[in-house]
């Protein structure tokens, strides 16, 4: 009836954004609702359960090309990572690897550990680590999705930044603690988690992007973050000339001692900058900065970035 | 949590597609019902699981008139409800309902 | 180097060592009867930031380059109270810092260092994630505090009550803070007592396997009864 | 014979006004009080049991005056008689505590209405009355006319000239009253300029101004994030539009604040337009200037506003388009609440908002127990206003329905309550008895904190479909009619479903179905904007807003 306009990845659910994700129907679930793997530990917490522990996982075909999708669902419990939830996506990584799949597609929505469960949680998210890196290992590329209500945080973000490319929206968030705690323990003066310009500006999609965290700044769009996932695992290396391989890669050191570089680089900048503004500042970049698109946002730090 | 259990009469639509789906997500003012084929083509079957207390007598109006407003007979809702409203409820139902129709 | 880190050190490499404590971040090497290893690790319950993290990771890296061929055992020593709270750090992308130093763990264990942490202190969240929860095989010194969060945070932020959760504190592993609770769920390999010959069974971990075996031994003790049949089903099931 | 008496003095009120600006003096130069003195020069001026007003609406505070009259000695200043819009401030209920002031009139007290409850329970405070913001400001010229005001204004010259800005709001209906009865008028500003950009308040009716630290608060309480607009809040929306604005032909109206009428506002450049309404509904307006009317204004749906005060973050916007807005020969907004409210109860054909609680009767209130929240200006946007007297088709059709084919000899308001019939689960919107009654007798009340009667309610509008109070032809119709949309409430489980039905036929209620509303098409993507960041975009970058509401 009405002209529609883009579908929200932010507002959409999980399952609706692996629908919109994959190529029409070519998606099979693994371990689904139906069968009805929940969380012991939060019914014995007298909380509400999901069939599917909050998390879609499966495969199916991007572009044709047979791929893995993991998609935490952000409403649920804030998407985080629970014993059997956990599972469901280590389980999905290694299955990459069985299945050969082109890529891996993780969406991440997620505060980070779940607290019903935190023991379970938080060893969950180091076997989900070690099972990111044994795709990798494989030759798969695991790609980032960030535009939930959630973010990325706690021990997802450490996994979101672990991936071999990271898409966020404007309205996607990235960080390790949640202002929240941070107000909590050490003072509104140290972070007003209510001030969500502010918030925004330390986590949000375009300063993470400034700081090259993440690949590409999207629209938040199911169609654009479909659009540069496909991009991405197009130009990744195919399995056979993958870097990553067993024993020590004389690459693979010294891409991390670049890296290394890079971050003590980072860590290196005026003390006094604690304010994504002040980042832009030192870039030269003013208030423009705020109501640039992504698209235009892209060009003009890749512009500096040549 | 309360749970509910509940068998009512309604008719069968046989163009129904018969696989399962899970509609709606489990967060605050919301709920999650998960369709399946049901033991009996004359009844629908719903198992109630829900963070409000005290409301069966609702859930209960609630799901009578969803299974006399649409033909679900042979089928089973599975609800894992976190404190949506009956308005909230009928609306995510009907959606269930018509992703069922258009699936 | 406070005290009780030097006694430590002294007990596990008899033979010797030589390591630096500068900013809560310990480096350098001991001796034990199968050779050199790397030490590698935190003090005084540090809350890690980017400055710790780099210094840890630089740290790995040194290792991996030094060694070559022969790659040595990598032993963590962990003592972290989490990572910092404070927004500069979060600006600078902490995650991206953890993240970083987490490869560098497993670029170690690619090249072939064996990775040995011992909890000596504290180990919380975020700041165990990065390092030391990564080893091939973990163990809790006596004393060792594991935990995400303390139980009456937990209790604030789940709304659910303090007391409720320490009643199910006492049989169920799941939630609350304890090395034990990690041992019985398979985050923690050994629990180690004050009465041991540390020296000897350092060595004896000193060489195994570099699978990730968490969820199994979880299994097997009874603490964590889905997380590998979950994964398993995932990986070999039908849908 | 009634011979002029020897001896009465006729301007005693003018010698006491001389003698409280001599002793105010010492702490002025000339009509600039610096902030330092104003503690002292509110001590020397006041009188005990002096009826001052301070003031402060929903959105801009005289902040530093309070804080200055909070810190005044109760030795000196006490028991004094606050006439004034809004209880807003924590300095506003100090005042109570520590017997600086002693009586209260007036409207609202969204934000201290707990503390309130308390301050009457505890005999600290003695209310007149809890007034509608028109009641109120015409009391201000009958029997409680201010003899010292303080009030908040943009900017001052050296002479004490002011400047009001984007919110006039209440200001010049206090500076009117209180200047003209030999009053003392005190205003804060934000800043001192050589020149003003226009002159609101002309120097020769200010006795003092003050530059206060700060800049006057203002809260953004008319900013709805289109992110939290429901597909529920979508449905009934659809409803509204479709069953009433179109069916009536409603030109000219106000909005309530609150999420269900922002979705209307967002819905209009949509759904609206495809229903052809564009140009026949919704064109003229009394209504602060919302964000989330940016879509409609930009669709030229709306062609002009009138507010009652501003909101934070849409001066840019305002200023860029004066056809819709009124605005001073500066750019900036021209709002005054006296006239917007005037405007509302007269010159408007419908008023629809949302309420916490109605009865069977229909009416509505917003008061819960232990909070004593007042009035502001629903209830006079949401009354009919019998002294009307000029025609519109949607006032004649809706006086058609009430006067049931009978002699026709007057028009009828459309009084619309969007609701949904439970907010929270434990929560209905439908009950048998008002927490209103509970609150009158727990607070002495003479009446029930009724915020809009029942009498006056045309329709009712929940996501079951809508009642047309105006067809009820009887109380039981009517209870009825309430039942009959009022979901599975207890109230409305409770209804008589063969009533129910024949009310249905004869169309007093209508479902979603029966106005061709596909429920199945009720989702966000029907809003024109679906969050703020939209919002920024529709209005070309003009609106700014306020850093709690941006994620940039």
């Amino acid at each position: 009836m009405m002209t529609s306009a883009p579908q929200s990845f932010r507002e959409a659910s999980a399952r609706l954004r692996v629908q919109g994700l994959l190529d029409a129907g070519s998606f099979t679930e693994w371990l689904g609702p139906a069968r009805r793997i929940t969380s012991p530990h939060l019914a014995a917490l007298d909380a509400p359960v999901s069939f599917d522990d909050g998390v879609v996982v499966g495969q199916g075909l991007l572009e044709a090309q047979l791929v893995v999708v993991i998609a935490q669902e952000g409403l649920f419990n804030g998407g985080a990572v629970g014993e059997v939830h956990g599972a469901k996506i280590r389980g999905a990584l290694l299955r990459a690897i069985e299945v050969r799949a082109r890529a891996v597609l993780l969406c991440v929505d997620s505060g980070g550990v779940r607290l019903h469960e935190a023991n379970a949680g938080l060893i969950a998210i180091s076997e989900i680590m070690r099972a990111l890196f044994a795709a990798q290992a494989a030759g798969i590329p695991v790609i980032a999705l960030v535009g939930g209500t959630c973010g990325a945080f706690g021990g997802m973000g450490i996994v979101a930044r672990l991936c071999d490319a990271l898409l966020i929206s404007e309205e996607g968030r990235l960080g390790l603690s949640g202002p929240e705690v941070i107000e909590t323990v050490k003072g509104v003066e140290e972070f007003d988690s209510r001030d969500r310009a502010l918030v925004w500006r330390i986590t949000g999609g375009k300063i993470r992007r400034t700081l090259g965290e993440a690949t590409l700044l999207l629209d938040d769009d199911i169609a654009a973050f479909r659009a540069a996932a496909a991009k991405e695992m197009m130009g990744s290396k195919t399995m056979g000339d993958s870097p990553r391989q067993r024993g020590l890669s004389p690459d693979a050191l010294q891409t991390l001692e670049a890296a290394q570089r890079h971050l003590e680089a980072r860590a290196a900048l005026d003390p006094g900058i604690r304010d994504g503004q002040q980042v832009w500042q030192h870039m030269g970049l003013g208030e423009e900065v705020a109501l640039m698109d992504p698209a235009e946002f892209n060009r003009c730090l890749e512009a500096r970035e040549r | 949590m309360e749970t509910l259990h509940l068998e009512l009469p309604s008719l069968q639509d046989d163009t129904l597609s018969p696989q399962t789906l899970l509609h709606g997500v489990v967060s605050s003012g919301n709920l999650e019902v998960l369709v399946e084929p049901g033991p009996d083509a004359a009844r629908c079957v719903f198992e109630v699981q829900t963070a409000a207390h005290g409301f069966s007598e609702v859930w209960q109006a609630v799901l009578c008139d969803f299974a006399s407003r649409h033909p679900v007979g042979g089928l089973t809702f599975s609800i894992h409800d976190a404190g949506a409203t009956p308005a909230v409820v009928s609306l995510r139902l009907d959606q269930a309902y018509q992703s069922l129709r258009t699936s | 180097m406070s005290m009780s880190k030097k006694a430590l050190l002294d007990r596990l490499f008899p033979a010797g060592h030589e390591v630096i404590e500068a900013g809560q971040v310990l480096c350098g090497w001991g001796q034990t009867a199968a050779g050199r290893v790397h030490v590698i690790g935190t003090t005084e319950h540090a809350a890690i930031d980017t400055r710790i993290a780099l210094a840890l990771s630089a740290a790995v890296l040194r290792g991996v380059a030094d060694d070559g061929n022969q790659p040595r055992p990598i032993v963590f020593i962990a003592d972290t109270q989490g990572q910092a709270l404070s927004r500069r750090e979060e600006l600078l992308g902490l995650n991206g810092y953890f993240a970083h130093l987490a490869r560098c763990v497993n670029l170690a264990r690619s090249a072939g260092h064996r990775l040995v942490t011992l909890i000596d202190g504290e180990a919380v969240s975020g700041g165990f994630l990065a390092f030391g929860l990564l080893a091939d095989v973990i163990v809790a010194l006596p004393g060792a505090e594991v935990r995400v969060m303390d139980l009456r945070a937990m209790a604030r932020i789940t709304r659910i009550p303090y007391e409720r959760l320490t009643e199910l504190a006492g049989f169920s592993p799941v939630f609350a803070p304890g090395a034990d609770n990690y041992w019985r769920m398979g985050g923690i390999h050994a629990l180690w007592t004050g009465t041991e010959d540390w020296a000897a069974q350092l060595q004896a971990l000193l060489q195994g396997s570099h699978e990730d075996e968490r969820a199994r031994l979880g299994a097997e003790r009874g603490g964590r009864k889905l997380a590998a049949s979950v994964a398993q089903e995932v990986l070999h099931g039908h849908g | 014979m009634n011979a002029p008496q020897p001896h009465r003095v006729w301007n005693q009120e003018a010698q006491r006004r001389q003698a409280r600006l001599q002793r105010s003096v010492p702490f002025a130069h000339g009509k600039e009080v610096a902030p330092a003195d104003m503690v002292s020069l509110l001590e020397a001026l006041l009188e005990p049991g002096d009826r001052v007003c301070l003031e402060g609406n929903n959105q801009k505070q005289a902040d530093f005056l309070s804080e200055s009259l909070a810190a005044c000695s109760p030795q000196r200043v006490h028991d004094l008689h606050l006439v004034q819009s809004v209880l807003a401030l924590p300095s506003h209920m100090e005042l109570f505590e520590k017997g600086i002031a002693r009586r209260l009139d007036f409207s609202f007290a969204g934000p201290q209405a707990h503390r309130l409850a308390r301050l009457v329970q505890s005999h600290s405070i003695e209310i007149g009355a809890i007034h509608t913001y028109l009641e109120l400001f015409g009391r201000y010229f009958i029997d409680l006319t201010p003899q010292v005001c303080l009030i908040a204004a943009q900017a001052a010259d050296a002479e004490g000239n002011l400047y009001l800005g984007s919110n006039t709001e209440d200001t010049p209906v206090i500076v009117e009253a209180t200047a003209f009865k030999s009053g003392i008028v005190i205003a804060q500003v934000n800043e001192r300029v050589d020149r003003l950009p226009r002159v609101d308040i002309p120097a020769g009716w200010v006795d003092f101004f003050v530059v206060a630290p700060t800049s006057n608060h203002i809260e953004p309480l008319f900013t709805r994030d289109p992110r939290h607009i429901t597909e529920i809040q979508v449905l009934m929306a659809m409803m509204a539009i479709k069953g009433i604005y179109a069916e009536y032909g409603v030109e000219r109206l106000n909005h309530g604040i609150g999420f269900d009428t922002a979705a209307i506002e967002l819905l209009l450049p949509t759904y609206g337009a495809s229903l052809g309404l564009k140009g026949k509904v919704a064109r003229h307006w009394a209504l602060n200037p919302h964000p989330t009317l940016i879509p409609a204004i930009e669709a030229g749906f709306v062609e002009r506003v009138h507010s009652f005060g501003s909101e934070v973050g849409m001066e840019a916007y305002v200023a860029a388009r004066p056809d819709v807005f009124f605005t001073g020969a500066d750019g900036s907004l021209r709002s005054n609440r006296a006239f917007c409210q005037t405007a509302g109860l007269y010159a408007c054909d419908m008023f629809i908002g949302s309420t916490l609680q109605m009865d069977l009767a229909g009416n509505s209130s917003t008061a819960t127990l232990g909070r004593i929240t007042g009035f502001g200006g629903a209830p006079n946007m949401g009354s009919d206003a019998r002294g009307r007297r000029h025609a519109s088709p949607a006032w004649l059709k809706a006086g058609r329905e009430r006067s049931g084919g009978g002699t026709q000899v007057r028009g009828q308001k459309l009084v619309v309550q969007t609701v949904e019939t439970w907010h929270e689960p434990h929560h209905p919107t439908f009950v048998e008895r008002l927490d209103a009654w509970q609150l009158m007798e727990d607070m002495g009340m003479a009446l029930p904190p009724i915020m809009i009667y029942g009498d006056d309610v045309s329709h009712v509008v929940t996501e079951e479909g809508i009642a047309n109070l105006l067809l009820c032809r009887s109380p039981e119709e009517r209870e009825q009619a309430i039942r009959g949309v009022a979901g599975y409430t207890p109230v409305g489980r409770a209804r008589d479903r063969t009533l129910v039905e024949n009310l249905r036929d004869r169309g007093v209620i209508r479902r979603p179905e029966d106005m061709g509303i596909d429920v199945r098409d009720a989702t966000r993507d029907l809003l024109a904007a679906r969050s703020i960041k939209d919002l920024v975009r529709a209005s070309g970058g003009l609106y700014q807003p306020p850093k709690q509401f941006r994620n940039w």
